[in-house]
């Protein structure tokens, strides 16, 4: 399915980490951080002539033709180096919807300007703010009229236009709408990893007919929720390695009572469960990505499990990160307190542990399926 | 603890508080926002006025000589009723030790802006190279005449941007054990040579800071006690500590916050209250708080007896700490996706919540982010079990 | 309320001890273990002598009017020596039902008759057979006419009567039942911690009125169950004293790798989270004992949180005393095995972890009750 | 994993047991009853006349040259088909150690005996004072002539009173590093001067013995390899069985076992199946089943890949060791009271479950009192954490 060998997919790796490693350095980082957007306009034209945007769309539109492994190994770089751009939004659900979902005139605008780095799309679904008021759409002659309330719009602010998934006589619909439309109005945050957050508010928002995904309905909306719970699962397997390696060195230098933090025991193990941890979270990680890059039987099973194993290494590992690390774990200005708030984010996005285990305990007990063996 | 005078005595402080802490200040705590200084000097003087925040001192030094019990119940009720924190650095480090080993100018000089709170103190401990492991300190103060001149770098000084004071543990010698060549040194934070640096925090705040000190002359009368025996006095301290260490107060404060968030959120239509996972979790973060509760209580008897102060430090410290992680890990599982967003805004006193978020996350986020630093200070919880290893298992 | 000081509580655990660390050696103890009873006859002869039997009967009827703060004295005893006699169903359950629930008249029979060690009782409530049939009773002329089952009768072999509780007309009502009446038929085994017990089946069983209990209804059950969910809490602790005690001393002998188990660091630290929570386990327990003793408006909760804390206490305590113990700890022949099962057993007995904190937990959400600080 | 060559031997495997596997011997297995050595000899016939038994050895001496996945997936199946434990002794220990190193001779004495399991084989590692510290043992092997004359004690003896023949780590010498001066010997366990003496484990079974060496003659062409080479034998043993040590067809049985025991379980009216926190304990079992596979196959495919075996015996240990004890721990949950009635007489095959107690009860306890030892054998999952410490950390 994928254009990409396991070799292409190497190579891939390697000039993400080295891009990770030498450009987005602390610094760097810390400047977009501060930056009013919150992610670097410059880096995104950069991944943009490397052709990672265009990584998973197809050939057709401007993209490389890779598929879920491919947006995978973007993803771990992503975690390993605290990237601050709109790579899940735009990448997996905006362009995921849009290419599995959308019009071949939403897909020849969209896909390309997504590959060249020219647009930055969004998807607004989750009702993060409390007692807001549902989406819903109304057909209005050839039009739609949205109204409603979506919390936690991912980049809501950047965009050039936000997904908005709606109800429309009782079906999930999906709509590009342009952030400047009018009735739309945005409130902006910072989430807890220092992204650009939205709530966004929609007054009688008028949409064009050509702004409905015609494909874009419930089923598609899970697919992409499992295909993001994927990437996220991914993206903290990334950002583990880095917490994990920064700790073992902070073990392996830091100094106290005459020796060194790590030749005592307890450190020691613990360091031990956290490297156990986040071998187990990427194996299962890369299990599930397999199985639904093939949409094998048991990819729905995997993954849950996927996102639940990830969920409990980034808990542990995010926490003893910064308990080892003592004091410095607790300063803005070291990173490791970053990678403890990015794997929250990680670990609550797209279903957290509870929610995962449920699915999985009901399956389980419904019958063990033979498909996961 | 069901003894009628102690029940008074705890009747009497909640209905003190209720009557007397300021609402806006209450209102600032519950809702996990930033106090100014003066939120905490006008709290501290309400209570100075009542003769309770200076209790536990003798009434020779103005106290009233409270039992370690009537302490734990001051604290615990003042917590619960929302008040400030109680900044410990004048009324129970620097005072205590002032009056128990300083000499009778310190005495007179200090005592009374400590009770008044007209003197801000901070604590000058920790150092880059000594966080867990205090013997190992640099801070070099060497004498000159009158004076002793101090250099080197002290860290995770908390509110040191607003001390007008800070006691400072000093290297006034490198003969023998570390331990040994500490002294216990009064530093005006005015004196030429000392800068404070803001650290923030991984909650985005500023309670923290650097403190360097470069050539900081300070005259010998300011130290405390007798040179090199500045350890002595800070363990001292630890031990005047030991019975607050379990937090109790602060913790009850929190659960009843993250069950009211458990009935403000609704998931599917039900509030969390209804789930049975969040229902046996709020259970189980009941069960330690009672069961810690025991424990103090028990420790607080046996202190009201007059048993020497024993390794309660330690113990306290590590249930304390990690009870309050159990809560405010809760609460931001509560909050979930709710939760990720993280306004600082929000902690910004009369800040009204927009759109986005739930009224009172920013507040429980900086709880959550802030307290894990509660299993790292003062000894990191690894340290207090190889004391207890050490101590009371013989290991 | 009781007729002790606590300085008679002292006194009393001081000569438990005594005994316990005397009398009931390991050798003892196994040959009890391996006799039919199961338990010690001689032994349960002198705890009558010692006037152990009567601590909680009323001096009106031979024994010395203590309470539940003596009885808990007596089963952390019980605890550290592992006693195999039927203390708990005699002295807790079936001594608590006569006495508050019994006629004057069974009074006067039974009470003294337990505290002289002449009589042995029991009760059957709950359930532990699957699909078994509830026992009903049924009026018959003055007599009632008892059917059913009942599963997990502590010492039901041993008993001089079954106290039965059974449903008379949708209420609980309770009847002592000689396991010799016609109709009576009991299956013999053992408890995980070698303690005989047995499931009872009732056919048509007729008892005579004077053999139901005029208070035992069900709120008299319920208070009996409270009861003895604290007097297991307390023998949880005195297990959990002598695990603990076993354990660090193994640790401080056991060498291995040329130096004691006890000088490296991860054992140390579990150790000290061990005594931290049979510590803590021992707080709440008293607590609440000492609240129920008088009857206090926060009773219920902190029996729950004793129950419990002491659960979860007695999990970590049996797994880790056998883990750090290692292949020693596995055998038979070694005594701390024995604690872990005992510690299975109590850890369960009267409601585990999972059903106290449902209830605590439902507690709270209703609000949190100021009785309890 | 997908590959379909792999997918048909694993249909192979699994069509095989439905039809060879005896139905009274896997239903004891599955009850978790005792289980007679004829038992485990009829099965381990009946793979040896497939060719199975030995698959994973090279085709030279009889075996099928299976890559180590295969060997996994053999392992897997026959596990998760309710086959006995594959008694590893012959078959996975001495047989590969006597190929790989053995003489000649040894090699036509021993492998035929173990490939058709009619030689019972004992491992004689562990001693009283050498359990996860291996290279302490005591016992000696004192050259006399033509003979070892062997002494000392071993001990956690698995089915030594079934056994024809010991393979046994011995001290031939106390010369430099510990390791240094161990021999590798067989020992036949009709020799004067063995005895064997029962072992009754917490679970009340005879799995595990001391074997007592009271000068046991054992012939020198019994030594195999080099004198003193023990230790690397006994390694290349551990490195051998490294990717079995997460027994994933074991957990996959017992999960199997615990959700057919939650359905027939009932609480107020309910089957455990349908309590909310039963099935998120459920689906946390299975996540971490289905994520010990991942990783199994992950080693799996580097080996397959011709990688060189390295660490993973320790991590696969303390992941799946510790995930059994979860599955039997939930088992036992699930009993609740209903579990406290240990009836070892239901252990014995053709038992009638009476009245009280639970149907397969009694195995599930076993089984939770045996899997204990999971975490202890083999070298303690301490020990296995050390290792990973120091040799793929650097700590």
């Amino acid at each position: 399915m994928s254009a990409f060998t396991q070799e292409d997919r190497n190579m891939l790796a390697d000039s993400l980490n080295r891009f990770v490693e030498e450009a987005y350095d602390g610094e760097r980082r810390f400047a977009i951080l501060k930056s009013d957007d919150g992610f670097g306009r410059q880096e995104w034209a950069t991944y943009a002539e490397l052709g990672w945007l265009g990584i998973a769309i197809d050939e057709r539109h401007g993209g490389s033709g890779g598929g879920l492994a491919e947006l995978a190994v973007l993803m771990r770089a992503a975690g390993r180096g605290l990237l601050m751009e709109p790579l899940l939004p735009t990448l997996i659900l905006a362009a995921g919807a849009i290419s599995q979902g959308g019009s071949a005139e939403q897909k020849a605008l969209w896909l390309p300007a997504i590959a060249e780095g020219r647009a930055i799309l969004t998807l607004a679904q989750d009702d993060a703010a409390q007692d807001a008021a549902p989406v819903t759409a109304t057909k209005a002659g050839d039009d739609y009229i949205l109204s409603g309330q979506r919390g936690f719009v991912l980049y809501g602010a950047a965009a050039d236009r936000i997904i908005v998934k709606a109800d429309l006589a009782g079906n999930t619909a999906l709509f590009l709408v342009p952030p400047t439309a009018h009735g739309v109005s945005l409130a902006h945050a910072r989430s807890i990893d220092d992204r650009p957050v939205a709530d966004l508010v929609l007054d009688n928002v008028r949409v064009a007919a050509g702004d409905c995904l015609p494909g874009g309905d419930a089923r598609l909306l899970e697919s992409l929720n499992q295909t993001a719970a994927l990437a996220v699962c991914a993206e903290a397997v990334g950002a583990m390695e880095i917490a994990n390696r920064l700790t073992l060195d902070y073990l392996k230098t830091r100094t106290q009572f005459g020796t060194t933090i790590g030749s005592f025991q307890v450190p020691q193990h613990r360091m031990v469960d956290m490297t156990l941890a986040a071998q187990e979270a990427a194996a299962i990680t890369w299990a599930a990505i397999g199985a639904a890059s093939v949409q094998a039987p048991d990819a729905d099973l995997l993954t849950a499990a996927a996102k639940a194993r990830s969920a409990a290494a980034a808990r542990l590992i995010g926490e003893q990160a910064i308990q080892l690390h003592g004091g410095i774990g607790m300063t803005e200005e070291y990173v490791i307190g970053h990678y403890y708030r990015r794997l929250m984010l990680l670990e609550t996005l797209f279903g957290g542990a509870g929610w995962h285990l449920d699915r999985l305990g009901g399956w389980t007990a419904a019958g063990m399926a033979e498909g996961s063996v | 603890m069901r003894d009628p005078a102690i029940q008074a005595f705890r009747a009497d402080v909640k209905q003190f508080c209720e009557k007397n802490l300021p609402r806006d200040i209450r209102d600032k705590v519950l809702a996990g926002q930033h106090l100014a200084k003066s939120d905490y000097v006008r709290w501290q003087k309400i209570l100075f006025d009542k003769g309770w925040i200076v209790g536990h001192w003798p009434r020779a030094y103005g106290g009233q000589d409270w039992t370690p019990l009537q302490r734990a119940i001051f604290d615990d009720e003042t917590s619960k009723a929302g008040a400030p924190w109680l900044t410990p650095f004048g009324v129970c480090y620097a005072g205590p030790v002032i009056y128990t080993f300083g000499s009778a100018q310190q005495k007179e000089r200090y005592l009374p802006g400590i009770r008044s709170t007209d003197t801000w103190w901070c604590q000058g401990y920790s150092e880059p190279g000594a966080g867990s492991d205090l013997a190992n300190i640099k801070t070099r103060a060497v004498r000159d005449g009158d004076q002793y001149v101090v250099s080197g770098q002290k860290t995770w000084t908390t509110m040191a941007q607003w001390a007008d004071m800070m006691f400072a543990l000093v290297r006034t010698s490198n003969d023998g054990k570390p331990q040994n060549g500490i002294s216990f040194l009064l530093i005006d934070m005015n004196s030429p040579g000392v800068t404070v640096r803001p650290i923030i925090s991984i909650d985005k705040c500023h309670h923290l800071n650097e403190v360097f000190l470069d050539d900081v002359r300070v005259p010998v009368e300011n130290l405390v006690g007798v040179e090199g025996r500045g350890w002595t006095y800070a363990k001292f301290l630890l031990n005047n500590e030991r019975l607050l260490g379990a937090e109790v107060g602060k913790s009850t404060r929190l659960l009843h916050q993250l069950r009211q968030t458990m009935a403000d959120i609704r998931e599917g239509g039900r509030p969390l209250t209804d789930d049975p996972h969040w229902r046996r979790r709020l259970g189980e973060l009941r069960a330690r708080l009672l069961a810690l509760e025991a424990v103090c209580n028990e420790y607080l008897a046996a202190a009201e007896a007059g048993s020497t102060p024993g390794l309660e430090v330690s113990a306290l410290k590590i249930m304390g700490s990690e009870l309050i992680q159990g809560i405010t890990g809760a609460m931001v599982d509560a909050l979930a996706i709710k939760g990720l967003v993280y306004q600082t805004e929000g902690l910004e006193p009369g800040w009204q919540a927009p759109l986005v978020g739930v009224p009172g996350a920013p507040g429980m986020i900086r709880e959550h982010l802030h307290d894990r630093a509660t299993t790292i200070y003062g000894g990191a919880n690894e340290i207090q079990r190889n004391i207890l290893a050490k101590a009371v298992l013989g290991l």
